[in-house]
């Protein structure tokens, strides 16, 4: 296995980069409200990849802390989102958010 | 106490505002209690005024305490304004025989005027409010000595007026209230000019700043000698005084700025032309004597001649218009301008004869003037229609108000015993004294004859004779036998009521007095109007050079 | 551990990790995208480890396979007829999400191996970042620490408040 | 004071007290207050009669003078006069007293006489009250001591002639006959004004005495020809009050009046008024002011008498025969015969009262009949009126034994002086026309008398006019109806109208004014009244050499005013030859400081014989002219108004006059009214609304630019903002998941961006 080159930061920013796109694409095709609210969760993973790796290849907690940080912000975004779905849900009988588009009045 | 007779009229338009409107009464008391408290006060500082003070320019002392009266002096608005120095302006009100003659009238005017206004019934609260204004802002032209003030008080006067024409008018009323709005924002545009122009010429003698007193613009030697109108500056100081003049002669009306005045009057509720006549026009000739003339005497005797011959055209002019006229109130609207064509004769001549005629020709013309047009409305009140022809034999049935209209008639045409001849009769003194306009007088006497004219003929077709086939009211045989007349939809008296009465005879008790014994109001003139001729006459004696 | 275990095992976690996102993001039915969602965070916290981020890995596993991964199952059970929800019916703006989706990709991963001053520093972390962490916590990110305990209250109660059944204003 | 004087103001302001009661309250009083009025007259009478005694019966001094005045009007210290009043005061001499016992006196019988004649008029108390205030403004006109309150009082008599003239209003003519008199006044008196004003501008003061005193002392700085143009100027007031050529058309319209306002205004007073005020100012009166004086009063003499031989109405032949003895009067002026156009006024005024009363007896007693052709045979019905009646028309007609003939005859030797003085051709023509005058009096008024009092009564000859009665029930007597309209009804008038004119038929006998008949100037009147010393004569005339030029504004402060001081002491220096000519009229003119005026004093005391053969020839001829016609029927008047048809209609129409002015005067002014009202309308204002006009359609061309430019561009960019906004909304889905997608774009945008920058 010498042709693999040794596990370094572009691996780890190669997958971030797919889960962000992954977690973009679902963002903006599914309609469904909580398989948004899965890109999303995509999205901060992505992110914390990032994150963890620049600090383990630079020698900083800056990353790491950081990283903490988004999880419980990730936490405290997917409750808020959830409950802001299931109000969806009782008034518009749907998590259908193409459906849900009364602002553009 | 001269602040006071200002801005009680006001006081009593904020008293009004709280009033609801629905008590017409209220309101119309206030105001009469305003106006009736505001003569109390005008016959106190008649009381109280010393005639031998002679008012103009400022007393021996510097300051015009000692030759003004009843002197109010508050800085008002200060400003720096850097580069261009300081922009002082004063609260400055004072009196002297050139304005307290005309404070006593416009109190009169005023009072009559509020009961004349009795019979407004549209909107009486705003109409008094606005009334009240317009007596404020007259009052307040005569008493300022300060030139701001008085362009403020000059402009303040010209809202009411228009509201009072073009909403309580006749039915042209828009196209007359526009007409005099426009009209009399013209004169005073240039008046503004004139007046920033005298601000950075003059200093005031005691703190050596630029000023707007009128009292230390009226000596020549507070001027800058380089300054824009400062006396070097001979061209500007022309075209100052003619634009100045301009202004104030379209108050006055003067030929060929005068047509406002015909319209004005005949879409104006009547008490509105009693103000109008009686003291509106008086602002123009008295802003000349105050303003015009005094700033700049050189100039005015350089146009005397000319003030004349627009005097002589006022007055021929005006009497032959009148002649023609089939509207009895455009009629006396024209021997308006025909006798302040008088006044504007007896300033031309220059002398003291003349401006004493003058002045209390403003007077006599207040008080006449009102007089007519309230005749004029109490007819109109009646029969809702001014035209002469319409009447005919009027004094068999109304003789009171017959005989009142042939003293009011009389006075206007200037028989003696009324307070009318005296001052066409020194009018003319002095214009024919004087060198400059003696061939002007000579023209002008036909002005008497044409005046009688005009107002004989008008007597006769609406009061003499018997009643036109095509009157403006019937006749109807009473239960004592005689003929009654009787207007169509009048309720009232057919000759005059007491509130009518109450307008009517203070006016002919005061032309009758004045016509003999003129000294209480000729007593209070003649030492400004001596004192104002010898600020004129040097100026004379070295341009005669 | 050998350098190609190491090699092989990170390629494992990696195709498990980007696999399951796929799944997630293209599975016609929301339950089947949850469960592999589950997966996709099991991976990224495996990644993590290799990270030398041991602690962060675990706490990826309790908040996120433990709360949010169970939030989300309630989500759907609570919203959803589950069975009938279909892909095609789904979707939309495929073609520029699907665009858009290589585009960010590429452009990315152009970025990334364009790239040459991410040089591996001197002072990588080794070994367990545990005890750096508690201190860290403790001192210089004690202040954002305090405020993300705050906001956890917050978005507590006012989840809490949204999703209360009986508010007065959601029954209209 | 002088106690004189105190009466006088007494005397003065009686009628104006007698005005202010009755105007207010003669309603409430009983019989409407005539009795106040002929009360207080019959005191202002009893008062003025004392004056009149103590003045010329007890005094007996020709240059009697008493005057007191007051300051009216204090114009303090003026700049270059110094200071000035302008007062006013009284002054008695004899003149004055004898007009003042005149003036009340005949007032009163006319306020007597009213009593008959207006009884039952409704507005009875009314007409006492402007006989009142008429009265007052007279009598102040007879006191004045100054231009400036004779000038008042001139205007007030002028306002109470129109109020009497038009007292019957509700008749159209009568309402036009008021307005004619006061504006025909009105034009006189521009021009006493503009005399006055020459005067007042050289002096600064309007007293006669100070004018006097400074014309004496040569003080008048401007030209000669001012000063005759004062004198002229003045005169003109005279033209109008005293119905002079060219302004007496007013007079004769002026019969619209009740007969008695007549009598008193037309015959006594106010037309005496302006004789009586150039006599006032005669000594400054130039040569030639003279000259067009007499030319005016020889005219107007001549015209009105033509006009009276054909008139038809018994007031009108009257009203003519007023201004022709009006125009003897100016005429008399004019020549310098002071003294007998003076006692020619006061003589005209009582018989001149008398016939107009007793032409109101017999309007009165004929029902309102005014014609004289449909009158006649009235001297059996009214004896008392035809005796009087008849007298008065000897007085007036100049023959002997009769007041009218002593003062006529007087101005007629003065006339025939002057002519010599003067040496010219041209100057005969004022006695030539002055005799002819007389004679043409004569023949009219014998024909009044014959048609009106001779011969049988006419009154069935009158043709039906309906219009004519009609007019006359407008008249003050509603309560006299037709049914009287018969000869029957024709009686004598009731006492308090007859003793007028007994009284004033008395007063036109000789011996009331001379001990001769035949020479008027052996009387107490023109001893007393003799003819002032001009004090712009010859001895004057320097005054006009002073050039034009040298005229300065009078600035020193020392007025000339103020050098004449009191004016009681004015005049001594005249008043001594006053004395001395009225002493002795022969020597009179040595007297005169003026040649010129001594040699007509003189030439007209030697022309007094001549005077009285022409004349007495000449009214022999009227009168018997007037027999031949109408008494003998010789010459028959309708023939001879057919041969001399133009004449006739000349003279019946009054020479046109009226028609004249009509045609140029009034409808000049009324054209040219029209003319200047369509100017001001149309041109003036016309300019105002055109500027109006302008400035408007600039306004709107402006707002076009503004409209469709302007706002074009606004109105544009609103538009594109709009299109745009109508794509860009397309955008706004509503979905948020579009907006990822675009903000994606956005982001990979920046991107592209960001590395095309780079490879560049």
């Amino acid at each position: 296995m010498e042709h693999l080159a040794p596990i370094g930061l572009n691996h780890y920013l190669t997958i971030s980069a797919i889960l962000l796109g992954l977690g973009l694409f679902a963002v903006m095709t599914r309609k469904n409200a909580i398989v948004i609210l899965m890109g999303v969760e995509l999205i901060l993973n992505a992110a914390n990849i990032n994150f963890l790796a620049f600090s383990k290849y630079n020698g900083g907690m800056e990353g790491v802390m950081f990283s903490l940080f988004v999880i419980v912000l990730a936490a405290a975004e997917a409750a808020i989102a959830l409950a802001v779905v299931i109000n969806i849900y009782k008034l518009f009988k749907s998590v259908d958010v193409s459906s849900i588009d009364t602002m553009k009045e | 106490m001269l602040s006071l007779i200002v801005f009680l009229p006001i006081i009593a338009g904020l008293v009004i505002l709280a009033v609801p409107s629905s008590q017409k009464q209220i309101i119309r008391i206030v105001s009469l209690l305003a106006a009736l408290a505001q003569g109390v006060l005008a016959v106190l500082m008649w009381r109280g005024y010393n005639p031998a003070l002679p008012g103009i320019t400022a007393g021996a002392n510097g300051s015009a305490l000692g030759s003004f009266q009843f002197v109010e002096k508050l800085p008002w608005i200060s400003l720096n304004l850097g580069s261009f120095g300081s922009l002082n302006i004063e609260y400055f009100i004072g009196v002297d025989g050139l304005s307290v003659t005309m404070v006593i009238l416009t109190a009169l005017i005023s009072a009559i005027g509020v009961l004349s206004s009795w019979t407004i019934q549209k909107q009486v609260k705003g109409y008094f409010i606005l009334y009240n204004l317009l007596a404020s802002a007259m009052m307040g032209c005569f008493v300022a000595l300060d030139f701001f003030l008085f362009y403020v008080f000059w402009e303040i006067m010209l809202l009411p007026m228009y509201f009072l024409i073009g909403i309580w008018g006749g039915p042209n009323r828009e196209y007359a209230a526009i007409k005099f709005f426009l009209y009399t924002l013209f004169g005073s545009v240039f008046m503004l000019l004139v007046m920033i122009g005298l601000y950075f010429s003059v200093l005031d003698p005691v703190t050596h700043n630029h000023t707007f007193s009128l009292v230390a613009m009226a000596s020549q030697e507070n001027y800058i000698k380089d300054a824009i109108l400062g006396p070097d500056n001979v061209m500007w100081r022309y075209i100052a005084f003619i634009v100045l003049f301009i202004g104030f002669a379209i108050k006055v009306p003067m030929f060929p700025f005068h047509t406002w005045l015909p319209d004005a009057h005949v879409e104006a509720p009547t008490p509105i032309s009693v103000i109008l006549a009686g003291v509106l026009l008086k602002l123009g000739t008295y802003g000349m004597l105050r303003i015009n003339f005094p700033l700049f005497p050189e100039v005015f005797h350089a146009s005397m001649y000319v003030i004349g011959i627009f005097g002589a055209i006022n007055i021929i002019y005006g009497a032959f218009c009148a002649l023609a006229q089939k509207d009895l109130k455009k009629m006396v609207a024209y021997s308006s301008i025909s006798h302040m064509g008088y006044v504007l004769l007896g300033l031309a001549a220059g002398n003291s004869e003349g401006m004493t005629g003058a002045l209390y020709q403003m007077f006599n013309h207040g008080t006449i003037t009102a007089m007519l047009f309230l005749l004029v409305g109490v007819i109109y009140d009646r029969a809702h229609t001014r035209q002469i022809e319409k009447f005919g034999g009027l004094a068999s049935y109304m003789p009171v108000y017959a005989g009142i209209v042939t003293v009011a008639w009389f006075a206007s045409l200037g028989l003696p015993g009324l307070s009318g001849f005296i001052s066409e009769a020194f009018v003319f003194v002095g214009a024919f004294s004087s060198v400059t306009t003696r061939y002007i007088a000579m023209v002008s006497v036909l002005g008497i004859v044409f005046g009688a004219a005009y107002l004989l003929w008008s007597l006769q077709r609406m009061f003499l004779g018997k009643r036109r086939a095509d009157a403006a009211y019937d006749l109807e045989i009473g239960e004592d036998g005689h003929e009654h007349i009787h207007f169509h939809d009048w309720k009232g008296k057919i000759d005059l009521d007491g509130r009518e009465l109450a307008m009517l005879v203070p006016l002919v008790i005061i032309t009758i007095f004045l016509g003999i014994y003129p000294m209480p109001v000729i007593g209070m003139l003649t030492s400004s109007i001596n004192k104002l001729v010898q600020v004129l006459t040097p100026v004379v004696l070295t341009s005669m050079n | 551990m050998s350098n190609l275990t190491y090699t092989a095992i990170f390629y494992l976690f990696a195709a498990i990790t980007v696999f399951s996102a796929v799944y997630v993001v293209f599975s016609r039915r929301v339950i089947y995208s949850a469960f592999a969602l589950l997966f996709t965070f099991f991976g990224v916290a495996a990644l993590y480890v290799f990270l030398s981020a041991d602690f962060i890995a675990v706490t990826q596993v309790v908040v996120y396979v433990g709360g949010i991964l169970v939030l989300l199952l309630f989500g759907v059970m609570f919203t959803h007829s589950i069975m009938t929800t279909d892909l095609k019916s789904d979707v939309l703006h495929i073609i520029p999400g699907t665009l858009l989706l290589l585009a960010m990709i590429g452009t990315m991963l152009y970025t990334f191996y364009t790239t040459h001053g991410w040089m591996p520093s001197t002072t990588m972390l080794q070994g367990s970042v545990v005890e750096r962490i508690g201190f860290e916590t403790m001192s210089r990110f004690v202040l954002p620490f305090e405020m993300s305990s705050i906001l956890l209250l917050a978005a507590l109660i006012g989840a809490a408040f949204l999703a209360r059944f009986d508010k007065p204003g959601n029954n209209e | 004071m002088h106690s004189l004087i105190q009466l006088s103001i007494v005397v003065l302001l009686l009628p104006l007290l007698s005005f202010v009661i009755l105007i207010f309250f003669n309603r409430r009083l009983p019989r409407r207050g005539d009795f106040i009025g002929v009360g207080i007259l019959g005191t202002a009478f009893a008062i003025s009669a004392y004056i009149f005694w103590s003045v010329v019966v007890q005094t007996y001094d020709p240059a009697f003078r008493l005057a007191w005045d007051f300051t009216w009007i204090d114009l303090g210290n003026v700049p270059g006069v110094g200071p000035l009043q302008i007062k006013m005061g009284i002054v008695i001499d004899n003149l004055t007293s004898i007009m003042l016992a005149m003036v009340t006196l005949i007032s009163l019988l006319v306020h007597l006489y009213s009593t008959g004649y207006m009884a039952g008029d409704k507005n009875y108390g009314r007409y006492f009250a402007f006989l009142g205030i008429f009265t007052f403004s007279m009598l102040g006109i007879v006191l004045s001591d100054n231009l400036f309150s004779i000038y008042i009082f001139w205007e007030l008599v002028g306002l109470s002639s129109y109020l009497l003239i038009g007292f019957f209003f509700e008749k159209e003519s009568a309402a036009d006959a008021q307005k004619k008199a006061f504006l025909a006044n009105r034009v006189g008196d521009i021009g006493m004004w503009l005399g006055i004003l020459i005067l007042y501008s050289q002096f600064h003061t309007f007293s006669f005495s100070e004018i006097y005193a400074n014309l004496a002392a040569g003080k008048f700085a401007m030209s000669h020809a001012w000063l005759t143009a004062a004198g002229i100027l003045l005169f003109m007031g005279c033209v109008g009050k005293s119905a002079q050529f060219p302004l007496h058309i007013w007079l004769p319209d002026a019969m619209e009046g009740p007969t008695p306002v007549s009598a008193l205004i037309h015959a006594a007073t106010m037309v005496a008024a302006g004789v009586y005020f150039v006599a006032r100012i005669f000594v400054i009166l130039t040569p030639d002011a003279l000259h067009v004086i007499a030319f005016i009063g020889a005219s107007t003499a001549f015209m009105a008498a033509t006009i009276a031989i054909t008139q038809n109405d018994i007031k009108r032949v009257l009203a003519y025969s007023t201004v022709s003895q009006l125009g003897y009067m100016v005429l008399g002026l004019g020549v310098g015969a002071y003294s007998a156009a003076l006692f020619h006024l006061v003589t005209h005024a009582f018989f001149k009262a008398c016939l107009f009363l007793g032409s109101g007896a017999i309007i009165h007693a004929m029902h309102h009949e005014q014609d004289m052709r449909w009158m006649g045979g009235l001297r059996k019905h009214m004896p008392w009126t035809f005796a009087t009646f008849t007298l008065a028309t000897l007085a007036l007609a100049g023959l002997p034994l009769t007041s009218g003939f002593l003062s006529k005859d007087a101005i007629l030797a003065g006339a025939i002086g002057f002519a010599q003085v003067e040496g010219g051709g041209i100057f005969y023509l004022i006695p030539v026309l002055g005799f002819f005058s007389a004679m043409l009096t004569a023949f009219y008024m014998g024909r009044q008398i014959w048609l009106v009092f001779f011969g049988e009564s006419r009154t069935h000859l009158k043709p039906a006019d309906p219009h004519h009665s009609d007019h006359h029930a407008h008249d003050s007597h509603a309560s006299h109806s037709d049914d009287h309209h018969t000869e029957h009804g024709v009686h004598e008038v009731s006492w308090n109208m007859r003793a007028p004119l007994v009284i004033l038929a008395t007063l036109s006998v000789f011996f009331v004014y001379s001990p001769d008949p035949l020479d008027g100037a052996k009387g107490w009147f023109m001893k007393m009244i003799p003819t002032p010393a001009t004090v712009v004569g010859e001895a004057n005339h320097q005054i006009g050499e002073l050039p034009l030029g040298t005229h300065q504004p009078v600035l020193a402060g020392v007025a000339p005013t103020t050098e004449v001081s009191a004016p009681e002491v004015a005049a001594p220096a005249h008043g001594e030859a006053h004395a001395a000519a009225g002493a002795e009229h022969a020597e009179a003119g040595h007297h005169y400081a003026d040649a010129r005026q001594a040699e007509i004093v003189h030439a007209g005391h030697a022309a007094h014989y001549t005077a009285i053969y022409i004349s007495s020839i000449m009214v022999v001829l009227g009168i018997g002219l007037a027999f031949v016609v109408y008494v003998f029927g010789i010459i028959n008047p309708a023939t001879t108004a057919e041969t001399l048809r133009p004449l006739y209609l000349f003279s019946l129409n009054k020479w046109y006059w009226d028609e004249i002015y009509d045609a140029t005067v009034i409808k000049g002014s009324m054209l040219l009214a029209t003319m200047l009202s369509w100017f001001d309308t149309n041109v003036v204002d016309g300019l105002v609304n055109g500027i109006a006009f302008l400035t408007k359609k600039f306004a709107f061309a402006n707002a076009g630019f503004d409209k469709y430019v302007v706002d074009g561009m606004v109105n544009f960019t609103a538009f594109s903002v709009n299109t745009t906004g109508a794509l860009l909304r397309k955008l706004q889905t509503g979905k948020v998941q579009t907006y990822v997608v675009m903000l994606l774009l956005a982001v990979f945008g920046y991107f592209v961006y960001y590395y095309t920058r780079l490879i560049n």
